[in-house]
């Protein structure tokens, strides 16, 4: 068991150092000022944007302007809407230069109903993009294969689903999360599905690397309180991780009072 | 000059240039990336990059998203 | 939903006024020193205690001296090893000579095996003890009913079990604790059965004004690392409980990104 | 193991012996042809039925008329509507001088929000009753101390909830029927909570005696082959019971196919 | 609701037609009598059989004669052992040559340790298997996208894991099996992970087709009876879905007696 | 005759004895239970039990329940 | 002097006062309660408080629990 | 004659047909496909079916699994 102490508990991704393990998400924001704050609030290093078409008359205020001056912020352009290798692999190369950041989350999902990742094209895209430079960070099912196989192809890290997007169904993975976790020589970040800071620390708990949250904050009541309450739960799940969760009580309980205390004599 | 910019018709007054077309259309100041013909062009070459009659011209830019 | 300011978010229990809403036990640890330093990583303002007669050849180090000289403690003895209202009276009245504090935790669990707190003399005790002016914090059954009585007969706060005690299974009773905490006037503290710090923080979430951990810390691989991790997850909890968690998914994927951004034209 | 034979699987309450697990609530049917038609679709030889003043103009048909026509079924009149001791202890007097039965569901439930049991008041209708010779099915929070009194008093059965009534939350209550079913002396019938077969084989499974069900049959989209699933579900569940269930694998996956069959030698 | 009546339930994978739902595994079986008995017990009209090296000096009996000598079985040799598509395909082209049937089971599984299927592999194989006039039955992820893209390469029905081979943890991937079921046009049967017959039921209950067992019935006490109880099991899920399971309730208790029965009066 | 009933007033026309009240009631046939005055009366004695003037009567009968 | 402590039988040496019996004990700095007789003496009467032939006492004090 | 029989090598007395080295090996009678050199011999075949020297003999059956 390693002891916290002045060292600081760091992780790396693509070579990148990180010590914040809550990712966060842009979208879904009522304004750019809540998003902004909400990001500062929580202390995220790693956030994602999504690209889109310029319209002919712009109407949405630029919401990543603000995004961009502040400090210590690594962007990572998605590619949602991309549904196959071909589009997501077009989308990651023009979010690069536009981000200038080689941070690229592949994100694959076909049907619009449920916003699952395909695994074949995920795998496609993402070998194809590591080849070329990029940290590849893929939105996947929570399937242990495929983990190995995108581990083995050069992606910087594995991001699978903790339940479907947008659903706030937290860990309902946790299994298939476990078996993905004991094998990965990369870093294992929970993306989609988390609805509650006391899920995000489930995650770090178990020890998962990191979390990305986006609804979870944008949706709820105090975007800005939310992603600090996010922030300090990630902090305990990974703090916990680290001291190590006493062992599961083989459905025994086992008293913490002395329990003949009341009766007997001590020492006797 | 009659251009496709993001898949629609576009009738351009004085586009000789990415960097001219760009500020016809108000977008400037505003971080784009410029896909001519299928083509990225670097914002380096866009005062110099011409457009012809009929290019394709594609505008992207970074939003929220998660 | 109320904002988060200058304001303390503090708690009320029999009168008196708290701030942490972590509140730890003191058995099971391997030394004093690791109680104490857990006690004090935790932040925690009440803490349990046990009775025990005296031995003839006192073996044990004072583990409670420590304790006692902390400011800002309050103590609470408990009446463990009670198997039924009689004998729990008395170790109240006991306890309460002993340690000049008014707050008991009522904890009358007949059978060994599992602990399970007996709801009939645990009521009774319960009533006695409120009329004779302790601060009383019955450790129940997580039982809407029974929830609802004791707080008629002058509880102070309600602490129904999330699991067995010492089984480490978390928040087995939600459902119960939901039904209790609907119809509560009073603190409702969630005691025994939490394993890990998400679920300490679920229980807030949930809108539980507490929880009371002890094997979760004393058996944990770094029991002040885990008291501190527990603290923060307590935090995290109550901000996300007051922030309000995002609505619950109907099982319908929501997309964060503009899942159009990659073809469509912006504001057309 | 005991092998399934010719020997009937019968079990026994109150000195009453019966071949049927499923017990049926008759209240929620549409009419009494379809409730009567669920009760002999379900192989039920307990049905509880409640009591009711009458009105001055009569209005509903008598649904228990062909009920009690029926051959081989024991009537268990409930005690719903109570709110205390005295008034269930009466409805169970009113309800053997109609019924003509010696059981009782002793159902004591002040709060119209949530049905759930007063665990104080039912045992002390319990108690009463008991010594009044009725067979006692009290309908009880699953509270293990509480189950233990209860059977101490004379109870024929336990009947511990497996979720809030009508709520087909299931056996949302699992961890607690578990201690019960370990120290218990008497049938344990889960009552209330159920909302599909497969809950019920659940129950049965893992060692209940038998289940009793109404909301999940009355309010199912065909009632009657709804109870005839149930009846399917209950005995399946039973007798995967006595087969004995597979040992739980300990999250480390075993081979049912020789996993070096495609390449290995036989015998090698 | 359809109502059962005369008409057989049936269902149909790849043009052939089956009444029963439980498909059977014959891996892991004590001795060829009591896995004959248990696969009669079952009713399986589809039974899985494995490939393998014939040793010089054959030790093991003749498993699969008596099984051969059934009427009204389809066998469905498996893939099991293979690493990739093309050890997957050979081995389907020889387990057809030795079956004489055209059913496969594709189970890609490179990890010794956890035998997850390989969706990328099990993808390609199903492919040209299918091209080559299989009745394709993949062994796959709980995988909303990756079924569908099987559907569209002509797999007869898909077979998703609950969990992990041999884990018994059940229906884990619920949440998944939900998003298949609702997009798929074939037949979609639980495979791998049961380990009860509840959880048989609660598939069917909730719309699969069918499901497969081995382990849970090979590994229980008593092979020959949990096989009955599993076809006992599947049948009352299947009917519970045909004659749809209640509403759930949205937490709120909703009594099956008449509240007010024992105070008020009837008609007024 | 004034009786009450279930807890309301009842205007009795000839109810001498409990059979009789039933009958006018009109719930002759059905199986009911008669309390009178606290006191359950058998079955077999209500063709004799006679009634009095501000007697409290209350009859019970079975129906679905769960 | 024979005693009861703690359910034990205790030969006490000088022990004319509570006080005295904790000394002798070794138990005299530690925080405890004195039950004499099913009665609690409070701290302030230690000393005052006489033990007579036959007396049952019980000390407990406070110790970590949950 | 020296045959590689699943992976070993096999010292065949008398297997000039793939029924003569099935009798051979004692497995005449139970269900197995053999591939000889990466090729699927039809049963209808094993009887006309000669083995060279170096011949390369696969033989598989079924056995339980699921």
């Amino acid at each position: 068991m390693e002891r916290q102490g002045k060292v600081q508990d760091e992780w790396i991704v693509g070579g990148h150092r990180f010590s914040s393990r809550l990712l966060m998400g842009t979208g879904k924001f009522q304004d750019a000022e809540t998003m902004v704050g909400a990001v500062l609030a929580s202390g995220a290093q790693i956030v994602t944007v999504a690209l889109r078409r310029v319209g002919r008359i712009p109407q949405e205020d630029d919401m990543l302007g603000p995004l961009q001056r502040l400090r210590g912020i690594t962007l990572m352009p998605n590619t949602s809407g991309a549904r196959n290798a071909s589009e997501a692999i077009r989308a990651a190369r023009l979010g690069r230069e536009l981000s200038g950041s080689p941070f690229v989350k592949v994100e694959i999902h076909p049907n619009p109903h449920h916003l699952m990742p395909d695994p074949i094209e995920t795998f496609e895209a993402a070998r194809i993009l590591a080849a070329e430079g990029f940290v590849v960070m893929p939105y996947m099912p929570a399937d242990p294969v495929l983990a190995k196989r995108l581990e083995d192809v050069g992606c910087a890290s594995l991001m699978p689903l903790g339940s479907a997007i947008g659903s706030g169904r937290g860990l309902a993975t946790a299994e298939m999360l476990r078996l993905i976790l004991r094998d990965a020589r990369i870093p294992v970040i929970v993306d989609a599905g988390l609805r509650s800071p006391s899920e995000a620390a489930a995650a770090l708990e178990m020890g998962c690397d990191a979390v990305l949250v986006n609804s979870a904050v944008a949706a709820s009541g105090d975007p800005i309180a939310m992603a600090a309450a996010f922030a300090q739960a990630v902090g305990a799940g990974r703090n916990a991780h680290r001291a190590g969760l006493m062992p599961r009580g083989g459905g025994t309980a086992l008293a913490t009072s002395p329990l003949t205390a009341f009766l007997s004599v001590e020492g006797s | 000059m009659k251009l496709t910019v993001n898949g629609e018709t576009y009738e351009a007054k004085q586009a000789e240039s990415v960097t001219a077309l760009l500020e016809e259309m108000g977008i400037g100041r505003r971080a784009v990336v410029v896909v001519l013909n299928d083509e990225v062009i670097p914002a380096s070459s866009r005062s110099t990059c011409g457009l012809r009659e009929g290019d394709c011209v594609e505008l992207f830019r970074l939003v929220g998203g998660g």
